[in-house]
C-alpha cells in the first residue's frame, strides 16, 4: 500500500481540485474550532468567559494564566496525581489487553478449539446458581462456590453424554467480541462489589484490570484478522526450525504485525485514557484519573470552571496527540487489515 | 552434522472430515536419497510432505525417522528442515538473521551463529547480500536464502515443497542443477514435492507418483518413464507427454478408426476398450497410405529449433504430438500417415487405466 | 491450524526418551510448549469470565430483584418480571417506550408501510428457500423492525413524545448514517491526489482523542446562546430567543453533532485506508473506458471498500448504542426526556439507587443491541463479504 | 481540588481517649486519619481541607478530603458504607440524605458527643437547623457546616429605577419580571433578563419548584410538611396548588434567558453575578458572591427578601385554591402565606458508625471545630467556601460581614431576609425520607422537565408523579415511610 508515496498529482480537473480543497478546509475548520475555543478559553479570565464571547487573544481580550496557575501550581498535587494515575492506568491496561488479546487472537487464528457445548452450559448454570444462592439467599460464597464446583463436575459428566454438540473457534471469537456490546452500566455494580470484597477499590489494579477487559474484544477483533492474514509458511518454517509457539509468536508473528499492533494499541489507549464512567465508580481519591478531574471542574451550583476545565482537557490531549503523531504512519495501514474481513 | 537418516512411512492416512486426502501411503526413503513426490495439484503430495514434517496431524499410520517413531512428535523435535514454495522468509529479518534463525532458536551463541551463517551463505553464494532484507532480493536470491536456512542446521532430512515453482523458466533450470549438486554434496535425505515432471526426472533418485491420494508408482526416473505402471503415470511423464489413441480390441488388434494396431502379444478379450500409447519420439510421419498405422490430420506444426513438434488430430478426436525433423515442410490440415514403433507401444485398459503387458 | 500442537502422551514420552536428561527449566519449557494452546487462550477467557460474564449474570439476577443497600450489605428480594413489566407496561412505559394514545393518520400510513415492507421482506426470504435456523434467526429482526415502526407511529408520528428506546435508535441510525456519509466523503476526498494529506489525516483524527465528557462540556460551551462563540450570530439572525435546549429535535441533533464530531474521525481513518488499498488499475482502466467519476466510484471503488465499510459501521453501531457521556453532560437528558439514551436511563435509575430498574433497562439495551448488531452482521456484512 | 495527604505516621500513639475538646497542639490524635467524602471544588471541600490542616496542626489528626462529582456523592457514600467497604469516615452531604443512612443504621448518633462538647454552643445554632436539620427521630446525627434555604434576590437599582417594590407573591414576581425584562442591566448594551431560575433537568430545578409550591401547600407551620399526608403517606402533590406552582415556574421562563431549560444553578449564578438578571431564586450564596472577584457587576446592587408567598392556598377540605383566611393560613402576613423552603437543607457532616472509636471522636471534634462560631462566623462570609449562615450569632452581628466587604446596608438587608426566613414558623422542610432522591431527584425532576418541554400538561405531570411516588412508597414500605416522614418533621410519637 503506497500510503506515503505521493500520488501522481494533476489527476483532477482544476475545478474538482478546488472543490476538494474547499471541502477539506471547511471540515478542518469544523474540527479545529472547538479545539481552538478550548485552548483560548483556558487563557480567559472569569469575566471574559461569563460576559459574552471573545475570540482573539491580545486583540479582544487579554490572556490570563490564572486557570493554568490553578491547575499547575495551586492544585499541582491533585493534578499531578491524576495525571500520573491516568498514565499508569492507560499504559498498563493497554499493555495487558494488547498482550492477552493478541495471544488469544493468535490462538484462535491458528489452533482449533472445540469446547463441548455441555461444559459451557454447565458452567453458566452453575455460575447462575452460585449468584442466586449468595445474593438472594445469603449463602456464604465459599460454600456456594464449593458446591458449584462439585455440581459442575457432575453436570459435565452427565450432560456430556447427552449433548454431543461442540463449539468452534468462530463461536469463541464471537463470544469474545460480543463482550464489547455490554454497556458499562450493566456490569459496573457487580464489578464494584467484586473489587470491594477483595479490598481493591480505589487502586490502580482494579481500574487496570477492568479497562483491560473492556478493551479486550477490540484487540481480539482487530488482531484476529491481522494474524490470519500472515502467511502460515513463516510460522511453520519457524516451527520446523525448533521454535515453540511462544517463540513463533514473539519472533515471527508480533514483528510482522507491527502496524496492526500500533493501530490497536493507539485505539485501546485512547479509549482507556478517556474512559469516565468506570473510573468514577472504581476510584475515590488515590486512583482518580483525568476524566474525573474534568468532571470535577463542574462545581455544581458555582457553575462550571470553564477556564480550568479547558486547561485540563488541553493537558489531556497532549500525550495522546504525541502518541498519535508517532504512530500515525501505522494508523491507516494497521487498522485496515483487521477490518477488511470483519 | 547429523547423519542422513532413513525416512519410513507406513500406511499413512489423512482425512479431512469426509475427504480422504492421503490413502494408506507407504514408502521408504533411504539415507541420502533424493525422492521426488510427483503428481498434479490436489493429489495429496503436499499433505503427505506436511505430515512428514509434522505440520499436519496424521490420521492413521506411522512416520519413522531413522529408527525413531516421530508420528506424534512436534515438528521442532523432528530434526527436519523444510523449504517452502513461498520460501517463508521473515520479511522483518535480514538475510543473515533469516539464515541464522534456526541456530538462534537452538540457543547458539552469536559467534557460532555468525560463523555458520557465513558458511551456509558461502555454499549458496550469498555472501555479499547478508545485510539485505528479503524484499530487496530477486526471486533466485530468495530461493538461496531459503536453502541456506535449511542447510545451516545440518538436519537429518530436507523437505521441499515446490521450491522452484515461483521462478522463471530459465532460472528454474539453473537452480535445479544447483539444488541437485548441493544435495549430493550434503548427502541429506531429501523429499521433494513437485507437479513438474521435468524437475522430477532431473532431480530424483526415485520418483513417487501420486494421484488422488494414492501412490501410483515408485521407481527411478528411467523406470517410471520407460515402464509406467498405468496410463496415468504414462501420461504424466515426459514432455510432451505420451500420446494415447483409444480403440476396441478385435481379433486383428486394436481397431482405431479404419485401422487396426497390432497387440504385439498382449492378450485381451475382444470388445475391451483399449488405449494404445506411444511417445512423440517413437512415431514418425509417413504418407497416408495403407502402410501407415494411423491416418490423421495436421492440426499445427511448431518449430522449436532442433525439431518440429507436429500436432495431429487423431481419428478419435484426440490430439497426437509427434517429433519431426526441424526442416520438415508440412501444411495445416494435410492428411498424414503415422508409423509407430511396435516395440515401443504401450497398451492400457481405457476404463481403468491399467497397463496391459505382453506376458500377462 | 489443523495441526494439533499438543503431542499425545505416547509421542511426548518417546520424544523425551530420545533426548538427554534435562534440567528443571527445560522441563518447564517443554510443559509450557506442550500446553501453549491453552496458555495462549485461557488468560483472555478467564478475564472475560470474571469481569464480564460474572457481572453480566449477577446483573441478570439484579434485574429480577429489588436491591436495597443498607447497613450490613444488601437486601435482595426477587420480584420476577416486575422491573421489566414496569418499563414495558407500567409507570415507566412512557419513559422507555413513549406515551401511547390514538393513532394519527400519518401513524397509520407509516405503520402500515412498515408492515408491508416487513411482509415483503418475509415473502422474499421465503421464496429464496428458507431454512429452519435462518427463519428462526430472522424472526428477531422482523419483529424488531415491526415493533419499532409501530412504536414510532404511535408516538412521534401521532404527536406524542417517545421514550429512551427510540431516542437511542435515533442516535444510532441517524448518527451513524451522518458519520458514515461524511466520514466516507472525507476519506474519498483525502484519498485523491492532494497535497498535505498527512496533515489532514492527523488533523481529522484529533477529535477521537478527546475524552467524551470533555467533548460534552466543550460543545455545551460552544452552543451557549449567551456566552458561546455563536451567540452574536444567533442574535444577528434574530434567533436570540430560540434555544436548541428547549426543542427536543434540536437538542437531539445537537448531541448527534457532538457525537459525529468525535466519531467521524474513526470512520474517516478506516475508510481512508480502505480507499487507499483499492488498486488504481481498475479505476484507471475504467476511466479509459470513459466512465465518469461517479460511475467509477459506484461500480469499482464501492464494491471493494464495502466489506471494510460494513465492519466499520458495525463497530460504530455497537459503540453508538452505548452513548451516555454526551447527553449526560450536554443536556442531562432534557428537555424532558428528549435526549435520554437507554444507557443514560439506566444510569439515572442507578443514581437513584434503583438497581433493579437500572439492570432491567440495561438488559433491554443489551437485547436490542444484540438483535440489531447480529442482524446487521448476518444480513449485511456476511452477505456482502460472501458475494 | 485540594488534597492534603501526608504519609501516615507508622506508629499509632496510644493516647487516652479524652472526650475533652482540644485547645492546644497536644497531638493527641497523632496517627489518626479521618477520610472525608464530599463534592469537588473550592466550594464546601476547599474550606474543609484548609480547616483540616489547622486541625491537624492542633491535634495531629490527619484530615483527608476526597472529592467526587456532586451527582455521585450519595451513591458512593451509601455503597461504601452499606457494603462494608468503609473507606470513608465522614460524609459531608445534603442533610436531607441523612435519613436513609440513619435508617440503615450506618450513621453514628452524636448525642453523647455533643453532651460532652463544651465548645460547640449548640443553642447558638438557628432553631430550624438545630431541631430539624441536624436531628433525625429526635437524636442528632448531623453537624451542619452550611445552612441552606432559598431566598429571592432582586436588583435594587433596577427595581428602584422602574419604581417597583420587591415582589411579595408569585404574581408580583411575574409582573416585576415582565416590567424590567429586556432592559440592559449591566451596561454592556445587550438586553438582559427579568428573571433567572435554573430549569435544567437532573440539576436543581426540583428545589426551585419546591420553593414555588411550598407557599401554596403548607400553611400550618413547619411540622405540617407539604410533601405527603403524615398519616397515610399519600402524596399531596396532585392538587391545584402544585399545578399553579408548575405553571408559575414555567411562566418565569418567559422573562428568562432563551436556553434557560438547559441552565443549572451554576449557569444562573454566572448570569446573576455578571449583572444580567433582575430577579433570581437562590440559596444564600449570592450575597457573599457579590463581594467576591467576579461579582463586581452586582456589588451593592442586590437585595434579598424572603421567598414570595401566596394569597391563595390549597384548602385541604376541597383541594381547591382558596383565598387565605385566619384558620386556613394562621401564619399569613397581610393575607399572604409564606413558606420559605429549606431546599437541600444545607451541607452537613455525618460520621460512619463503623469507623474506629478514636477516628469517630476525631471526626466529631473536627466537625465541631468547623461548626463552632469562631471558625464558621468567618467562613460564612466568604463566597467561595459555599457556606451560608446557620447560627444566630452569624445573623445578629454584621461586623464580620462588613469586614468581609459587605456594605452595612446590604448586610442588614441580606441578614434580615435570612433571619425572616429562618425564624419563620412556617418554614418548609425538604423531603427527608428514604428514597428522597427517587421521589424528587428522579420522578419530580423528570416530570417537571417534561412539563417544561411541553411534552405533557401540568395535570398529567402531577398525576404521573403521584402514581410513581405511590410506587416508591410501596417499594420502601408505606408504614416505614410514614414513620420516617413524621420523624423528619420532628414528630416523634
Amino acid at each position: 500500500m503506497s500510503l506515503f508515496t505521493p500520488r501522481r498529482v494533476g489527476h483532477m480537473s482544476p475545478g474538482g481540485s478546488a472543490i476538494t480543497y474547499l471541502l477539506l478546509i471547511v471540515w478542518a475548520a469544523f474540527v479545529i474550532f472547538p479545539i481552538y475555543w478550548l485552548v483560548i478559553t483556558s487563557f480567559k479570565s472569569v469575566n471574559d468567559v461569563n460576559s459574552g464571547p471573545v475570540f482573539l487573544p491580545f486583540i479582544d481580550f487579554q490572556p490570563s494564566l490564572h486557570a493554568w496557575r490553578d491547575l499547575l501550581i495551586e492544585d499541582w498535587a491533585d493534578t499531578s496525581r491524576s495525571y500520573i494515575n491516568s498514565i499508569i492506568i492507560a499504559l498498563a491496561s493497554t499493555a495487558l489487553s494488547v498482550l492477552i488479546g493478541s495471544m488469544a487472537a493468535y490462538a484462535l487464528a491458528r489452533v482449533t478449539y472445540a469446547p463441548r457445548l455441555s461444559t459451557v452450559l454447565a458452567f453458566v448454570l452453575c455460575m447462575a446458581a452460585v449468584l442466586v444462592a449468595t445474593m438472594a439467599y445469603g449463602v456464604d460464597w465459599r460454600l456456594a462456590g464449593a458446591v458449584a464446583v462439585a455440581l459442575f463436575v457432575l453436570m459435565v459428566r452427565g450432560l456430556g453424554n447427552r449433548i454431543a454438540g461442540r463449539l468452534g473457534n468462530g463461536d469463541i471469537l464471537f463470544w469474545m467480541i460480543s463482550q464489547r456490546i455490554l454497556a458499562p452500566v450493566v456490569v459496573v455494580v457487580p464489578i464494584y462489589m467484586m473489587f470491594q470484597s477483595v479490598g481493591l477499590l480505589d487502586t490502580h489494579i482494579a481500574i487496570i484490570l477492568t479497562y483491560a477487559v473492556i478493551n479486550l474484544p477490540i484487540v481480539v477483533w482487530l488482531m484476529y484478522d491481522f494474524f490470519a492474514s500472515i502467511p502460515r509458511d513463516l510460522e511453520e518454517s519457524a516451527q520446523l526450525d525448533g521454535a515453540t509457539m511462544f517463540t513463533v509468536f514473539r519472533e515471527v508473528v508480533l514483528p510482522l504485525s507491527k502496524p496492526g499492533l500500533a493501530a490497536t494499541t493507539l485505539l485501546v489507549m485512547i479509549l482507556a485514557w478517556n474512559e469516565y464512567l468506570l473510573a468514577l465508580f472504581l476510584s475515590t481519591a488515590d486512583a482518580q484519573t483525568m476524566p474525573i478531574l474534568v468532571a470535577a471542574m463542574n462545581a455544581g451550583e458555582r457553575g462550571i470552571l470553564w477556564w480550568t476545565m479547558s486547561a485540563v482537557i488541553v493537558v489531556m490531549i497532549l500525550p495522546v496527540l504525541a502518541l498519535a503523531v508517532v504512530l500515525q504512519r501505522f494508523i491507516s495501514k494497521g487498522i485496515l487489515v483487521g477490518a477488511v474481513k470483519g | 552434522m547429523a547423519t542422513a537418516k532413513r525416512i519410513e512411512i507406513r500406511e499413512m492416512d489423512k482425512h479431512y472430515g469426509a475427504f480422504h486426502a492421503v490413502k494408506s501411503l507407504s514408502l521408504t526413503v533411504e539415507p541420502g536419497e533424493f525422492l521426488v513426490l510427483l503428481g498434479p495439484s490436489g493429489c495429496g503430495k503436499s499433505t503427505a510432505l506436511r505430515m512428514i514434517a509434522g505440520l499436519e496431524e496424521i490420521t492413521g499410520g506411522q512416520v519413522l525417522l531413522g529408527d525413531r517413531d516421530v508420528t506424534h512428535v512436534l515438528p521442532k523435535y523432528r530434526d527436519i528442515a523444510m523449504v517452502f514454495q513461498s520460501y517463508a522468509l521473515y520479511p522483518h529479518k535480514t538475510v543473515a538473521e533469516n539464515i541464522g534463525f534456526p541456530l538462534k532458536i537452538a540457543g547458539k551463541t552469536k559467534a557460532e551463529q555468525d560463523a555458520a551463517v557465513a558458511d551456509a551463505a558461502a555454499q549458496v553464494q550469498l555472501g555479499e547480500l547478508l545485510g539485505r532484507y528479503p524484499r530487496e532480493l530477486s526471486g533466485g536470491q530468495r530461493q538461496r536464502v531459503a536453502l541456506a536456512r535449511a542447510i545451516i542446521r545440518r538436519p537429518a532430512a530436507f523437505l521441499m515443497d515446490e521450491p522452484l515453482s515461483n521462478l522463471d523458466a530459465k532460472l528454474r533450470g539453473f537452480m535445479r542443477a544447483e539444488l541437485k549438486r548441493m544435495q549430493k554434496d550434503l548427502g541429506v535425505t531429501t523429499i521433494y514435492v513437485t507437479h513438474d515432471q521435468i524437475e522430477a526426472m532431473t532431480l530424483a533418485h526415485r520418483v513417487a507418483i501420486m494421484r488422488d491420494g494414492v501412490l501410483q508408482q515408485l521407481g527411478t526416473p528411467k523406470e517410471v518413464y520407460r515402464d509406467p505402471a498405468n496410463m496415468f503415470v504414462a501420461g504424466f511423464m515426459g514432455s510432451p507427454p505420451m500420446n494415447f489413441v483409444a480403440g476396441n480390441a478385435t481379433g486383428a488388434g486394436v481397431k482405431v478408426g479404419d485401422r487396426a494396431l497390432s497387440l504385439e502379444g498382449v492378450r485381451v478379450r475382444e470388445g475391451t476398450h483399449v488405449s494404445v500409447g506411444f511417445r512423440p519420439e517413437d512415431a514418425e510421419l509417413a504418407a497416408p497410405d495403407d502402410t501407415a498405422d494411423l491416418v490423421a490430420e495436421v492440426f499445427i506444426a511448431e518449430m522449436t529449433g532442433d525439431e518440429t513438434l507436429v500436432t495431429l488430430t487423431a481419428p478419435d478426436g484426440g490430439h497426437i504430438i509427434v517429433r519431426a525433423p526441424p526442416d520438415i515442410e508440412i501444411e495445416d490440415g494435410a492428411r498424414v500417415g503415422l508409423r509407430i514403433d511396435p516395440a515401443k507401444r504401450y497398451y492400457f485398459e481405457t476404463d481403468s487405466g491399467k497397463r496391459l503387458r505382453a506376458d500377462d | 491450524m489443523a495441526a494439533d500442537l499438543s503431542p499425545s502422551p505416547t509421542g511426548a514420552a518417546q520424544a523425551s526418551a530420545s533426548l538427554p536428561a534435562r534440567s528443571r527449566g527445560e522441563r518447564l519449557n517443554e510443559w509450557l510448549d506442550r500446553n501453549a494452546r491453552h496458555i495462549f487462550l485461557w488468560p483472555a477467557v478467564v478475564l472475560i469470565l470474571v469481569f464480564s460474564i460474572f457481572p453480566l449474570v449477577a446483573s441478570l439476577v439484579i434485574a429480577f430483584s429489588r436491591i436495597r443497600l443498607s447497613g450490613g450489605g444488601f437486601q435482595v428480594r426477587f420480584v420476577g418480571w416486575r422491573n421489566f413489566d414496569k418499563q414495558l407496561f407500567g409507570s415507566e412505559q412512557f419513559h422507555f417506550l413513549g406515551t401511547f394514545g390514538p393513532l394519527s393518520l400519518m401513524g397509520w400510513v407509516f405503520g402500515l408501510a412498515v408492515t408491508a415492507g416487513v411482509i415483503w421482506w418475509i415473502a422474499a426470504y421465503l421464496r429464496a428457500g428458507p431454512t429452519f435456523i435462518g427463519t428462526l434467526g430472522r424472526l428477531f429482526p422482523w419483529g424488531l423492525v415491526l415493533g419499532l415502526g409501530w412504536l414510532l407511529s404511535y408516538t412521534a408520528l401521532s404527536g406524542r413524545p417517545f421514550g429512551t428506546l427510540l431516542t437511542t435508535y435515533f442516535y444510532v441510525l441517524v448518527g451513524c448514517a451522518i458519520q458514515f456519509v461524511i466520514g466516507m466523503g472525507l476519506a474519498y476526498l483525502c484519498s485523491r491526489a492532494i497535497r498535505g494529506r498527512n496533515f489532514f489525516r492527523v488533523l481529522f483524527f484529533l477529535p477521537l482523542m478527546i475524552t467524551p465528557i470533555g467533548i460534552g462540556y466543550t460543545f455545551r460551551m460552544l452552543a451557549d446562546t449567551s456566552k458561546g462563540p455563536f451567540s452574536p450570530l444567533w442574535q444577528a439572525a434574530g434567533l436570540g430567543d430560540f434555544s436548541w435546549a428547549t426543542d427536543p429535535w434540536a437538542a437531539r441533533m445537537f448531541i448527534i453533532i457532538a457525537d459525529s464530531w468525535q466519531w467521524i474521525p474513526f470512520v474517516f481513518i478506516m475508510l481512508l485506508a480502505a480507499f487507499e488499498n483499492v488498486p488504481r488499475d481498475y479505476s484507471e482502466a475504467a476511466s479509459m473506458d470513459g466512465a465518469s467519476e461517479w460511475q467509477i466510484f459506484r461500480e469499482i471503488t464501492w464494491p471493494q471498500i464495502m466489506p471494510v465499510a460494513a465492519t466499520v459501521m458495525l463497530i460504530r453501531v455497537i459503540e453508538a448504542f452505548k452513548i451516555v457521556d454526551l447527553p449526560n453532560i450536554m443536556t442531562s437528558g432534557g428537555p424532558g426526556i428528549a435526549t435520554e439514551s437507554m444507557s443514560l436511563h439506566a444510569l439515572f435509575a442507578w443514581r437513584s439507587l434503583d438497581l433493579g430498574q437500572s439492570s432491567a433497562v440495561a438488559y433491554l439495551l443489551l437485547f436490542v443491541t444484540v438483535v440489531t448488531c447480529v442482524s446487521f452482521f448476518n444480513l449485511v456484512v456476511l452477505r456482502r463479504v460472501r458475494s | 481540588m485540594r488534597h492534603f495527604k501526608t504519609p501516615l505516621a507508622a506508629g499509632l500513639l496510644a493516647t487516652s481517649m479524652l472526650a475533652a475538646p482540644f485547645a492546644q497542639a497536644d497531638g493527641h490524635y497523632n496517627g489518626v486519619t479521618v477520610e472525608i467524602l464530599t463534592r469537588p471544588g473550592p466550594v464546601i471541600a476547599g474550606r474543609l481541607a484548609e480547616r483540616g490542616e489547622e486541625f491537624r496542626e492542633m491535634t495531629g489528626a490527619n484530615i483527608v478530603v476526597n472529592e467526587v462529582p456532586f451527582a455521585e456523592i450519595f451513591q458512593k457514600l451509601l455503597t461504601d458504607w452499606a457494603t462494608g467497604t468503609n473507606s470513608i469516615d465522614v460524609g459531608v452531604f445534603a442533610s436531607g440524605w441523612g435519613v436513609e443512612l440513619v435508617n440503615g443504621g450506618l450513621v453514628e448518633n452524636l448525642d453523647p458527643y455533643i453532651a460532652a462538647d463544651d465548645q460547640i454552643d449548640i443553642d447558638d445554632i438557628a432553631p430550624y437547623f438545630r431541631e430539624f436539620n441536624q436531628k433525625i427521630g429526635g437524636s442528632t446525627y448531623l453537624i451542619t457546616v452550611d445552612g441552606d434555604f432559598q431566598m429571592l434576590y432582586y436588583r435594587r437599582d433596577v427595581l428602584e429605577a422602574a419604581g417597583l417594590e420587591p415582589p411579595r407573591t408569585w404574581e408580583d414576581y411575574l409582573e416585576v419580571a415582565a416590567a424590567v425584562h429586556g432592559q440592559d442591566m449591566n451596561g454592556d448594551g445587550e438586553a438582559d433578563y427579568g428573571s433567572c431560575i435554573f430549569k435544567k433537568r437532573n440539576a436543581q430545578s426540583y428545589f426551585a419548584i419546591g420553593s414555588v409550591a411550598a407557599s401554596f401547600n403548607q400553611t400550618q407551620g413547619t411540622g405540617e410538611g407539604f410533601w405527603f399526608d403524615q398519616e397515610t403517606m399519600e402524596p399531596r402533590i396532585n392538587n391545584a396548588g402544585w399545578a399553579e406552582a408548575f405553571r408559575l415556574y414555567k411562566a418565569t421562563g418567559e422573562y428568562g434567558p432563551p436556553d434557560e431549560l438547559n441552565h443549572d444553578i451554576g449557569d444562573t449564578r454566572a448570569l446573576v453575578t455578571s449583572g444580567r438578571c433582575a430577579l433570581a431564586i437562590d440559596w444564600g450564596d449570592i450575597g457573599p458572591l457579590s463581594i467576591d472577584e467576579g461579582g463586581e457587576a452586582i456589588r451593592d446592587k442586590m437585595g434579598a427578601i424572603i421567598m414570595p408567598g401566596s394569597r391563595r392556598v390549597v384548602d385541604p377540605a376541597s383541594g381547591e385554591l382558596t383565598d387565605c383566611n385566619d384558620s386556613l393560613c394562621p401564619h399569613a402576613v397581610d393575607g399572604i402565606n409564606y413558606a420559605p423552603f429549606a431546599a437541600f437543607g444545607g451541607w452537613a457532616g455525618a460520621i460512619n458508625a463503623s469507623s474506629d472509636d478514636q477516628v469517630k471522636q476525631a471526626a466529631y471534634d473536627f466537625l465541631s471545630y468547623m461548626n463552632q462560631a469562631a471558625q464558621s462566623n468567618i467562613d460564612v462570609t466568604i463566597g467561595w467556601t459555599g457556606y451560608n449562615p446557620y447560627r444566630n450569632s452569624q445573623l445578629d452581628d454584621t461586623s464580620n460581614w462588613v469586614q468581609a466587604g459587605f456594605s452595612e446596608d446590604f448586610a442588614q438587608n441580606y441578614l434580615g431576609a435570612i433571619k425572616e426566613s429562618l425564624n419563620h414558623p412556617n418554614m418548609a422542610s425538604d423531603i427527608r425520607i428514604p428514597g428522597a432522591q427517587q421521589y424528587t431527584g428522579v420522578v419530580l425532576d423528570r416530570e417537571l422537565a417534561r412539563f417544561l418541554a411541553d411534552e405533557i400538561t401540568a395535570e398529567q405531570a402531577l398525576a404521573n408523579i403521584e402514581e410513581a411516588w405511590e410506587e416508591i412508597t410501596e417499594d420502601f414500605g408505606r408504614d416505614e415511610q410514614a414513620q420516617m416522614y413524621r420523624l423528619g418533621l420532628g414528630i416523634t410519637n
